[in-house]
């Protein structure tokens, strides 16, 4: 049983109108339980829109998405997946607490159930002091860390995250990406990231997903095996490079025209 | 006029002797706040005549944009006082009232200026400034315009004036509209700052209307005349007049004690003031000839014809057609009369003779 | 061309203006309600276009004021924003005074100054006028000016640029956008202000003075022939303030200030 | 707290130091202004500084202590400040009528955008339909119309009309508000499979505050305005509209005692704002300050 | 001669307030014409206080700053330099050309020449054909690329810029690294650069500045030497891995209790 399995997908969006865009186009991907999977590719390959797929958070044109042997729609009203986006998208009224309770509250848990969870979940993002703190009042990458914990909460099998780390800087980022994996390892996470840094893509991932623009489809997929205990010696080792220069080789395929590309914008709508 | 006899009115009088269970409940519409211009009501109220008339009143102010007559067309109040060209207005638009008792048999605008303004008759308007208080208060102005042979769009310019005569004391507007109970008044308690003692009508030039001949019919009690057909309102609007008018009879007797009940009934007019309005007011009611309330055919046409033919600002008039018949009726003086006099109360006023009253500065 | 998308946009309030007054006709019909109490729709029409010379003229004079003041006050607004975004403190002294006066009906101020200056004078309204346009406008140039991008005012210091030169090239533009959406607020408030300054005395030749004497007459038809004149003074401004906008801004602050909307 | 202390006492001192200002303004124009206005450039635009047009500021506020009328052991301050807290009261039921409805319609708009297109013109338009014109036929339904058996009182009209002016800025400012919820946190909502009213409760109501404030101050500044007005054209009684007519009556005479009312009802309209205002510090106690560049 | 001389700089501000930052303490740094210099280090280490300094919108609580063996101030006044920021920080009413001729403008040149300089600028950023878009119709890398072009375009000798490609993907981010390295090579500027991405600072320096937190200063001097004509295959050259293996290194250091650093904002002043 796969964790995530998207058959002939295409999703096309405003089809029929002149503003039609194809956004994917054919995409076939298989994630295994327990696999850490990175989406990378140029602006506007359809990165997000593959994972608002996965999430049911859109229909595909044609083909299906299921998610551990569900319908995505299924997994979504089941909470079978949490999700992270760039933003860290904290509530500003309510406590870090408060906040990694939302998706409980949603399902209906009671309170002490719940207060509970966010503990345990503080425990694992390691600020467990912090619980009563407003999110304004930390720094990024705590906030960050907030926000998976809030998407792991519910404790689900399925974790989907939209360039978590885009707006850190590079020496949080690599903290981050450490406590990400550790983290995933604890709990056995199926993880599906998007990504735009290759070095990121390939740090944390079992296999890494490339893809092109118009109209967005898979062009690659890279194994990379860095091993189960990565740290911070891993990336000064050849296997990180490597890779890296393996995932840079399969996108620049995807971005010859890049000077100038997709630049103009808003001309359409205009 | 509308005097189809009927013998409900009769009857209703003989009603009121009969014992009084339940008082039935009555709510009188007033033009504007509560002042002596009222005062009639207001001691019928104090006085009991009301409660003697097995009815229970209560008086409803006024305000700028309260239309008595629409209020009484609604079915919100029984009974409304209203100046008949705009309670005529308002029946041809529609709502159904009739005039069943003209308590002011003449009208009381002027128009105010000072002497050296030269406006001793309505033709001297010409080219002048001329205020007026708006809101359906300033038809006489356009039938004396009409009659001296001016356009009120062309040949004066027509200025509204706020609640106070500070536009003519100020020099902004030549003539300032005044009625002779209340704003006109207001100028004589004020300190001339030339003499440094209050004006006197020695320094004022006065055009009244009623003179002038375009006096209109002002303060009358409407009645809703959907329900006149009801033997039961029928009665009420006959114990009502007699009451009224009762009151009114008082205040012809007594203008301070009418000027007490008002004051006491929370006017924020300086007491001296009422009692000169009590006293203007009186003059306007008092002597009644053929009895207080009567409408006066030969008045009542003139107000109409004036309604029909004095050209607004707009060009238009306050009535496009002569009201039908059933306008007014005389038929409830008629009979509150009876009543009246059976009580051996003085319906004509003949011997009426007004006071003297010496104004204070700011009518206190 | 109607696009769809353009009659998608423009369908629904005409379906529902439509039947609106469909369903105000048919109440006025259907309960036989009397014209001294509320007009049909229809004898409001036809009451304006009979009335329309008179209409136009009155909507002059309202139009009139309401112009002169918006232009004064929208300068006076402006002047005075340079001073406040120069001077903090200055915005503190403006604003408790600005809610006050926010609190009084424009005509009792009007009647306040109807005895400073001359009854017959249309300066009290065309004050009120401004003083109205005044705040909207010193509020939003105020935050034009102040919230500039750090980066820009970083740059300029980097060029040497005098405070001048930066008020010139960088708060001012930057302003533009805002002064639009005061006047968009500013424009049909103008109207509103000047014909309800008329309320309580004054020369009768504008919109207010006609409604008032309208009403007070029972000619309810005629009154709501005049306030549909006043609504479509209001329009018209509101309109000329767009359209002056996308003129002012055919380059790059326009679609600025749509993306920030 | 100590910091909110701070800044509340600054303001007051601000605001103590504005009315100075103004007072002193007005006291020097009383000394250099023409008794009887002037022209200057061919217009009439100085005012006169005669005592009728503007009385000095002791005469006003020497008025608060004098008796109403003459005669009466009521003092104006008494009067004024009973006014004052009947339309305070009047204006609250109306501020509180209009925020039900213009956060009811701003709601409905949010949910089908079709009602939005509808009637969001319709909402527009209707702000620039003056109030004298509506406040006869409002006033008219007082009595006219019962609603459940329970009649409409006089006084509701007057609410209503403070309604109908503080309703319109909260719908916009409401509506903007709930729009303003950042995309990724709805498509966050929508992945716990939130439902439409759990998101509105739980995200865009929160999120909205901060846009809802401003124009609930509107609003409330919008229902006195309402308020007063209707008290003015209805004549109800016991409200400070009602007295400011009743005061100008006697202008004339006594053109302190105007001013009086006239202050009362500028009173009223700070007060209505400082509620506000405090509402928004408690609602926004936990929320980060805002930075502005 | 040096391009620019940072002697025994501080930078406390608030001083002597519950608020005092000790933002910089006892910075020495020396730029030679023509080089390359990259600032790298933890968020709040003073990266940008430093370029502020040197760029005269801050003042020094001690120590002195040259630049071309002129004042700070004085080469403020004479634009000896050009500067650039995260944000591209161009003007939405002025369109591209306009711009790029602001500098010029304030230094009181005439139209034509303003004009035919700006044309000039357009052409070295490889985009002649954009001088009357404005800036919303370009895209983000495009956009940073006018920034450039207007920092350059009064012909300065050095340009100061801080974090300019932080907002940019990183396909777009690794090909404007490759533009700036040509325009620079072309009109051998000396350039001081604020970034927080290792390869980013390897690839384009000469030298990278380690500088870490609380209070802020220098802690590593690190040469990298990639030779000048460094392209695609560069990224994939050993060399550079190595470089930044070194680099991370050095951070490493500066980064020790990472995990909640700085971790409560804004404590401090509530
Ligand atoms: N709701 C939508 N309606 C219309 N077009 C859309 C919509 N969402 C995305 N698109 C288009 O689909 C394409 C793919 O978008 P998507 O957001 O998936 O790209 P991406 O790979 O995530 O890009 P980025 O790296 O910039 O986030 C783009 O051309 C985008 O403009
Ligand atoms: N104007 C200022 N007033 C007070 N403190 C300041 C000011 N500017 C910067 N600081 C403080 O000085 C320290 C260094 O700030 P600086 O902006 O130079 O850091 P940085 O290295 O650029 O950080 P980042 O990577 O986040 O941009 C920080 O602690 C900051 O809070
Ligand atoms: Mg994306
Ligand atoms: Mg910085």
């Amino acid at each position: 049983m796969s964790a995530v399995q998207v058959t002939g997908v295409s999703k096309i969006f405003n089809q029929g109108t002149p503003k039609q865009v194809d956004a994917l186009i054919d995409v076939n991907l298989t994630v295994e339980p327990g696999e850490f999977v990175s989406l990378i590719g140029p602006s506007g390959c359809g990165k997000s829109t593959l994972l608002r797929l996965i999430a049911n958070l859109l229909e595909p044109t044609t083909g299906s998405v299921t998610v551990n042997s569900k319908s995505a729609s299924q997994s979504r009203l089941d909470q079978d997946y949490g999700m992270a986006f760039q933003q860290a998208g904290l509530f500003d009224w309510r406590t870090v607490a408060k906040n990694i309770e939302l998706p409980l509250e949603l399902k209906g848990w009671d309170k002490d159930k719940r207060a509970a969870r966010a503990q345990e979940m503080l425990e694992l993002v390691k600020l467990p002091e912090f619980a009563e703190l407003y999110p304004w009042q930390l720094s990024g990458g705590m906030q960050q860390r907030i926000a998976i914990a809030r998407a792991l909460a519910a404790h689900p099998p399925l974790l989907l995250m939209d360039e978590p780390f885009g707006a850190l800087d590079e020496m949080t980022r690599e903290y981050m990406q450490g406590e990400l994996l550790r983290i995933c390892a604890e709990t056995s996470t199926t993880v599906v990231f998007v990504t735009h840094s290759i070095p990121e893509a390939v740090y944390l991932s079992n296999r890494v997903v490339v893809m092109s623009p118009r109209p967005g489809r898979i062009t690659d997929l890279i194994s990379v095996n860095l091993g189960a205990k990565r740290n911070e010696d891993t990336r000064a080792a050849a296997d990180f490079f490597t890779g890296i220069t393996a995932v840079r080789e399969a996108l620049r395929g995807t971005h010859a025209d890049h000077a100038n590309a997709g630049a103009v914008r808003g001309v359409e709508d205009r | 006029g509308g005097s189809s006899s009927s013998t409900d009115t009769t009857a209703a009088a003989a009603a009121t002797t009969d014992e009084c269970v339940t008082p039935t409940p009555v709510k009188l519409q007033l033009q504007w706040f509560t002042q002596a211009q009222f005062a009639g009501y207001y001691a019928a109220l104090e006085n009991g005549y009301y409660t003697d008339m097995c009815l229970d009143v209560t008086i409803l102010e006024g305000a700028v944009d309260i239309t008595p007559q629409t209020v009484l067309a609604n079915g919100e109040a029984d009974f409304a006082i209203s100046w008949v060209s705009k309670a005529l207005a308002s029946r041809e638009g529609g709502a159904n009232i009739v005039d069943i008792a003209q308590v002011f048999q003449r009208s009381g605008t002027l128009q105010v200026s000072f002497k050296d303004a030269g406006i001793a008759t309505s033709a001297d308007f010409k080219g002048k400034k001329i205020g007026n208080w708006g809101y359906g208060n300033e038809f006489e102005i356009f039938a004396a315009l009409t009659k001296a042979g001016l356009d009120p769009a062309a040949d004066v310019t027509l200025v509204q004036q706020q609640f106070d005569m500070s536009g003519l004391l100020a020099g902004d507007i030549d003539a300032a509209e005044a009625m002779t109970y209340n704003e006109y008044a207001q100028v004589l308690e004020t300190m001339n700052p030339a003499t440094g003692a209050l004006y006197t009508a020695d320094d004022l030039n006065v055009v009244s209307y009623e003179d002038e001949g375009v006096g209109m019919l002002q303060d009358a009690i409407w009645a809703d005349g959907s329900r006149l057909a009801d033997a039961e309102y029928n009665a009420t609007a006959v114990k009502f007049v007699a009451a009224s008018l009762m009151g009114w009879a008082f205040c012809r007797d007594d203008a301070q004690a009418c000027t007490d009940i008002v004051v006491g009934k929370g006017s924020k007019l300086g007491a001296t003031h009422q009692l000169w309005q009590m006293n203007e007011v009186n003059k306007l009611i008092w002597p009644a000839a053929a009895g207080v309330g009567m409408i006066d055919e030969a008045a009542w046409t003139r107000t109409v014809d004036l309604s029909q033919n004095a050209k607004n600002l707009e060009g238009g008039t306050v009535l496009t057609e002569a009201p039908d018949a059933e306008a007014y009726t005389n038929e409830f003086v008629t009979a509150a009369h009876a009543l009246l006099t059976e009580k051996g109360i003085d319906i004509n006023g003949a011997s009426f003779a007004p006071i003297d009253v010496t104004l204070t500065e700011g009518g206190n | 061309m109607w696009s769809l998308s353009r009659i998608r946009r423009i369908l629904p309030p005409l379906v529902f203006g439509v039947s609106f007054l469909l369903l105000w006709e048919g109440v006025v019909k259907g309960f036989d309600l009397k014209p001294y109490f509320l007009a049909a729709p229809s004898k409001i029409f036809e009451q304006f276009f009979k009335n329309f010379a008179r209409i136009w003229e009155a909507s002059s004079v309202s139009g009139t004021n309401a112009l002169i003041g918006l232009i004064a006050g929208t300068v006076f607004g402006v002047v005075m924003s340079f001073a406040l975004s120069r001077y903090r403190f200055l915005g503190e002294l403006v604003t408790p005074l600005a809610i006050a006066l926010n609190a009084i009906p424009s005509f009792v101020l009007v009647a306040v100054l109807n005895n400073m200056y001359s009854i017959t004078s249309e300066i009290p309204r065309r004050i009120m006028v401004s003083l109205v346009v005044y705040f909207i406008v010193l509020v939003n140039v105020a935050k034009g000016l102040t919230q500039v991008q750090s980066t820009h005012v970083e740059l300029m210091k980097s060029y040497a640029a005098s405070d001048f030169a930066i008020l010139r090239k960088v708060r001012v533009p930057n302003a533009v956008p805002y002064l639009f959406t005061a006047l968009k607020i500013a424009a049909p408030v103008s109207v509103i202000t000047s014909f309800v300054s008329e309320y309580f005395g004054g020369s009768q030749n504008g919109l207010g003075s006609r409604i008032t004497s309208n009403i007070a007459n029972s000619k309810n038809a005629a009154a709501w022939a005049y306030v549909l004149g006043a609504c479509l003074l209001g329009l018209t401004f509101y309109a000329v303030s767009i359209v002056l906008e996308s003129a002012a801004s055919r380059g790059g602050a326009a679609s600025k200030t749509n993306n920030n909307k | 707290m100590n910091r909110f202390a701070r800044r509340a006492a600054y303001r007051t001192s601000m605001f103590v130091l504005s009315i100075v200002l103004v007072v002193a303004l007005w006291e020097m124009y009383k000394v250099v202004g023409p008794q009887d206005g002037g022209k200057l450039f061919g217009a009439g635009v100085l005012p006169r500084s005669n005592d009728t047009a503007m009385p000095h500021v002791w005469t006003m506020l020497s008025r608060y202590g004098r008796p109403e009328v003459r005669g009466s052991d009521k003092r104006v301050w008494v009067v004024v400040l009973e006014g004052a807290w009947f339309s305070f009261r009047l204006s609250i039921v109306g501020f509180l009528l209009g925020s039900s409805i213009g956060v009811g319609l701003s709601i409905l708009m949010s949910r089908f955008r079709i009602v939005e297109r509808g009637l969001l013109p319709y909402l527009v338009v209707s702000q620039t339909v003056p109030l004298i014109a509506l406040a006869p036929l409002v006033a008219l339904w007082g009595g006219k119309l019962s609603i459940f058996g329970i009649e409409w009182p006089r006084w509701f009209s007057a609410a209503v009309l403070g309604a109908f002016l503080s309703f319109f800025p909260i719908t916009v400012g409401t509506l903007r508000g709930l729009a303003s919820a950042p995309a990724a946190a709805v498509e966050l909502m929508e992945s716990y499979a939130a439902s439409w009213k759990q998101i509105l409760l739980k995200l865009r109501f929160p999120s909205a505050i901060p846009y809802m404030i401003p124009a609930f101050k509107l609003g409330a500044s919008g229902s006195v305005v309402g308020v007063v007005v209707a008290e003015i054209s209805t004549g109800l009684k016991g409200g400070i509209g009602r007295l400011i007519i009743e005061y100008a009556r006697e202008a004339t005479a006594d053109p302190a005692k105007v001013f009086t009312a006239v202050f009362g009802a500028a009173a009223l309209g700070l007060t209505m704002a400082g509620v506000i205002a405090i509402s928004d510090v408690y609602l926004m106690r936990n929320r980060p300050k805002e930075t502005t560049s």
